[in-house]
């Protein structure tokens, strides 16, 4: 038993430690947030070159064949530096294709994700905006053994980026009958809308479809069977992101603490104040407590993935109540100048809204614990 | 115990009527022209300075009209009493107690007619919530002070003709020390910087005085007097109920975004705990406008302003956070687009950060009302 | 508009104080409370001399025709005295009478409800534990003019003391078919059995109905005529208990604050430290809200009836959440000395768990509120 | 990452499990004859002292070995491991750090074999949370120390044999001026007063002190040395996972409790609140289970113990509370009866009140962890 990281994964976080502390610092985090195309190439490329594109991809396809604990690593400090890039979405996109598709379609998707060449996400969301296999109201229209594909898809994560739109869609009436189209940026009938995002470091808009055609070479699996397949990425999606929020959540707990220790107010630094200490230490205990929920989460991924789903969404449900609480006390604790654009602390705040609602909001994930334990 | 009005009051209350249905177009116009012709209507009516006394220009009203006045004019979404906040909130009040007859001359019908813009300098870089610890230096040389120092979160610096601006004459005495300057903004000297909210907006500005000359018939008070010309203007009437009826608007609204909202696939006015969070916020805000009824039948009454605003103070903070996020939550996966909620949940109020953090509404009620010892 | 109380009712409050202060300290509070008939008959005795116990009945059957207002000055000093008396239950039961019963019926059982010679009660919770005339289950079997009651009615409050049983049952289908009987002590098939409260001042119990015969001259009102009767005692239960909740709250406020200015640790009395002092004036927040909700919902029963029951229901809900979090915050401030019998903050403790659910809890009060609010 | 048990450990569990089968009938009898047989087998097992060095007359078995033996008799709610709790808690890890061996010889097989009872005197009537400001003196004279003063919230006290106490030989250092002494409770001048709990029921007791002649060789490490000596008993182990058991059988019964009650007409398990607070508790619980495993872990890796048990205590002191509440609401009206879960919402646990107040366990992460300035 060890409930923690080896000694691999302490060297590889300091690795990527260290690739953002001098490719990205938060000037550069700026910068990107304010570009059009929200990322760095030239960094993205890096990325692809030390291995991060395809931590969890088979050697085969180029990938490193890590585990969801690596990746965790890799996302905490990604997380801690706010660092834009269409990361999670390619992790994403490139672990469905993995599991899901013919050993064909691997080796014609896999080698671009992991070498950096091609971007991917996945279209989850709909109009109804309910997550996972009920919400796919989409139905692919049959054509000979193809379908085609109309509607729009919304909050897709860098839908504008993508050269790979993973799409879900119906087809047929159990709840389950879902298959997932890999559409490609040069599809007919296919285009990304960017919509501003309330974090400018994390990019999305719409996905319009028109008649879009996708044969049997398009879909990973068998049509009607990528149900449980979209249910799993969207349950990484969550992890994903709650790996991210611990960076920044940790990130914006030191910044609100060292603010505290120089602020001074009433002769003293205002951190001096239990009104002010103890808020901090609550973020404390929350960030360690979803470090718990979270690391276990992501080993169960790899070894006992039956308990995997609800414990991602018991870290899911308590990263959206933590950090949303976390951004809102870390910006208070500042006074008057988190609302300035100087500090960094709102750049947190607005990753931490950001944050709420994406792969699920608190209530959607305590739902699902509270089924998970027969409630 | 008697919440009606005598027969003048509701005389009062249907001439108010009259007026706003006569002169008040719906929707509310926002051309610069229709503000000035109303502000013009509203100083023949002498309701601007609506409670300041008669020979000094105002209208001689009382509390209660005023509330009634402050109460229709709020309900019908009308512009603000005159254009010059600051001028009417601070500077005039100050004026009427502590200005000679010619600084009364000078500056108060400029106030009433909504030709003059004011705007204050109270907060320092270093001096947040504690106003008392200001440093800017305002040094005698003849007949002028030459003042030095710096102010922060300064509204409309760019558009003011003048600043009430706080210095400090004397360091030994920490209130005793603070006098009061009545500056005009293009005196050499004075230098703007505008800073950028975190939503990317210029809203509040820095100013910086350079061996700024004022002669010494600009100081309003005694020199070292400063203090007390300040916190007898804020003992102007506070009773905190337009407050309310702002926030009632902002739970309409609410209300409206709950109603038009699908949460799980379910309009968001179906989940229990949706409503229910309403009510309480609904609670709340009434608690809000009969706290300030109470304070508002103290001042009747001739009892000195106590710190009773401290209460809607807090209110109104947590209300305004809880509100957001409910906001957030409503809106579902769309919370993670820009748009007027979600901004909103972004600019925090005044009574939530800045200048009357919560942390200090506490300490007063604590310390001044409860007579606990000083942290 | 005067939102306070009048001269009269402030010499009503002091003499209340006095009594209280003089009769029934906290050491008689404690020995009531253990004692088997749970208050003092002597006491009672009193208070129907000093015309407290018919305060609002009619000056021709004893009373002394005053208002809720008034009624709020009397119950806000026993609450904060934790005075033990069916004071509550008897002023409920007689107003109802009052408001529906025949001129006969009132001459029968006000005199003695007023002159303290008999105690009443209502009895209006079933085994469903809902609200209201949709909980009452219990149905009058007819016999002639008169029904036969069979059944029990839960934590019937004074259930024991009383002398007169005010029954709601349901004589028909529609949901407002309801009527109210007046079972007197003596009837045949009629028993009150006390069950130990949770808070030993406040006394409670079940009416066990076996073939109890009701003639049309117990009945108040016509039968299938008293669903707003009882809608309204419930109201004015809520009410009077709020009232009673918040002398409480301000006197377990009070005695923490006494204590945190006296205790030492780590060299200050720990009301020194924000982490003490800002509960304790979020507590002050809240104790005054209540009192604003209250008063105005007081003032609406007799002048305003229409909004009065959206205000009891604002009141409640708030007083439930308010007190429950004053209750626990305050034995907490209180650290471990709070947790023994010694010391009064426990009785207040107990008190705050009594009244959290009595005449209907949050929940169920905000639900009335939002659909007030047509939500 | 590793979950996982080596085959020795899971050899270990299947046997402690084939012990349980084998021992422990269901119900678990409460006879002192049979905890008397229990004890007899568990000490010759060596599961009485798990993790102490064998020398010493322990285990020596390993902290996992220790974590599995506590989960598995927790889990089959097993009696506690050793009935004489404070010598296993405190005393024997103090001895065998600091004890000589006159005194290990004396006292530690004792312990093990559950037939000596040991009572602690740590907090004082004026100290609370801050312990270190006790004032019990003891002033040497010739091979005795001689003893007065008073503790407070001492358990047991009436049955225990002997006290583990701290006393003050120098009063100008705050630490260094303590000193460990073991006191038989028959000595003459000690004397034990009971303290009812709220409840009425006795829990706690003061202990008082006067002219209490104690041998100098009863005294446990070097003069001024008491608060090393109990810092390091402190340090134990102390994961905190076997509380996370407690919550999950408290969690299960409230469960069960919200299963069989009725909420306004509906099973309360219906309610959409109702659920996902239960998972919040659940999620909550689930951290409080892996934070004690990441404690853990570090322990097996050698890193000394730091304030991490501080997360655990917030988490619970805020669970305790919550949970209370929930099976109060969930009662509903019958909420105001005395019963098992009223007696609990009373009875505040020891991580919510008493010596490690929540605002002390703040303050510590604030100060030792984040390193914030001392208040």
């Amino acid at each position: 038993m060890n409930f923690g990281f080896e000694e691999e994964q302490e060297l590889l976080r300091r690795e990527i430690r260290k690739f953002l502390d001098e490719q990205c610092p938060m000037e550069e985090v700026r910068r990107l947030a304010q570009s059009s195309d929200g990322y760095s190439r030239e960094q993205w490329k890096q990325l692809a070159e030390l291995g991060w594109l395809g931590l969890m991809l088979p050697e085969a396809y180029g990938g490193a064949e890590l585990t969801w604990v690596d990746a965790v690593v890799l996302l905490e400090e990604t997380g801690r530096s706010l660092f834009p890039s269409p990361l999670i979405s390619t992790t994403l996109a490139g672990s469905a294709i993995a599991d899901l598709g013919s050993e064909d379609q691997k080796g014609r998707w896999l080698p671009g994700l992991a070498d950096g060449s091609r971007i991917g996400t996945i279209a989850f969301l709909e109009d109804n905006d309910v997550l996972g296999p009920a919400g796919i109201q989409l139905r692919g229209r049959p054509r000979g053994d193809a379908f085609l594909l109309s509607g729009e898809k919304r909050l897709v994560a860098d839908v504008e980026q993508a050269d790979l739109w993973l799409v879900p869609f119906r087809v047929g009436d159990p709840e389950d009958a879902i298959a997932i189209a890999v559409v490609e940026r040069d599809a007919d009938g296919a285009s990304g809308r960017p919509l501003p995002s309330i974090d400018r470091t994390k990019r999305t808009g719409t996905l319009q479809l028109d008649e879009v055609p996708v044969g049997p070479d398009a879909l990973l699996g068998p049509p009607a069977g990528a149900s449980l397949g979209l249910s799993r990425v969207l349950d990484r999606g969550a992890l994903a992101l709650c790996a991210e929020v611990i960076g920044a959540a940790e990130a914006a707990l030191r910044i609100t603490v060292e603010f505290a220790k120089q602020r001074e107010q009433f002769g003293h630094p205002i951190g001096h104040f239990q009104g002010v200490k103890h808020p901090l230490a609550e973020m404390y205990v929350e960030v360690e407590s979803l470090k718990s929920l979270l690391y276990y989460a992501a080993w169960a991924i790899d070894e006992d993935p039956e308990v995997a789903p609800a414990a991602i969404s018991r870290a899911k449900a308590y990263a959206a109540d933590a950090f949303t609480r976390i951004g809102i006390d870390g910006i208070q604790l500042h006074g008057g100048v988190g609302y300035t654009l100087e500090y960094d602390i709102q750049l947190y705040l607005k990753r931490s809204k950001w944050a709420r609602s994406m792969y699920g909001d608190a209530d959607y994930h305590y739902d699902r614990v509270a089924r998970a334990r027969g409630l | 115990m008697d919440f009606s009005f005598s027969t003048e009051e509701e005389a009062f209350r249907q001439e108010v009527r009259g007026f706003l249905e006569e002169n008040l177009p719906d929707p509310v116009p926002t051309t610069p022209e229709f503000l000035r012709e109303w502000n013009a209507k509203l100083r023949a009516k002498r309701w601007v300075g609506f409670a300041w006394p008669k020979e000094e220009g105002g209208g001689g009203g009382s509390l209660i009209e005023q509330y009634i006045l402050k109460e229709e004019m709020s309900l019908r979404r009308a512009p603000p009493l005159g254009s010059d906040f600051m001028g009417l909130a601070w500077v005039g009040p100050a004026l009427i107690r502590h200005g000679s007859e010619a600084q009364k001359k000078r500056f108060l019908s400029d106030i009433l007619d909504s030709s003059s813009l004011w705007c204050t300098g109270y907060s320092e870089p270093d001096s947040g919530s504690d106003l008392a610890s200001l440093k800017t230096r305002a040094v005698r040389d003849g007949d002028e002070y030459v003042v030095n120092g710096q102010k922060i979160w300064t509204s409309a610096a760019k558009q003011a003709k003048w600043i009430f601006n706080l210095v400090r004459t004397e360091s030994s005495s920490r209130y005793g020390g603070i006098t009061c300057l009545l500056i005009p903004m293009d005196t050499p000297g004075i230098e703007i910087h505008p800073i950028d909210n975190l939503s990317g907006r210029p809203g509040f500005n820095e100013v910086f005085f350079t061996d700024v000359r004022v002669p010494v018939e600009n100081r309003l008070g005694k020199e070292g007097e400063g203090w007390r010309v300040v916190m007898g203007a804020l003992a102007n009437e506070r009773s905190g109920i337009s407050e309310s009826t702002e926030m009632t608007r902002k739970l309409d609204s609410l209300i409206e975004l709950a109603r038009n909202s699908r949460k799980a696939g379910r309009p968001a006015l179906e989940d229990t705990s949706v409503r229910r969070e309403l009510a309480a916020f609904d609670t709340r805000i009434e608690a809000m406008r009969l706290n300030g009824m109470r304070n508002l039948s103290r001042q009747l009454k001739g009892d000195p302003p106590s710190s009773e605003t401290s209460i809607n103070k807090l209110l109104r903070g947590a209300l305004e956070i809880r509100m957001a996020e409910l906001s957030l939550e409503v809106l579902g996966s769309a919370s993670q687009l820009e748009g007027p909620w979600q901004n909103a949940a972004l600019s925090f109020h005044g009574t939530v950060i800045g200048g009357g953090t919560p942390n200090i509404q506490r300490n007063i009620i604590g310390e001044r009302i409860l007579g606990l010892p000083k942290d």
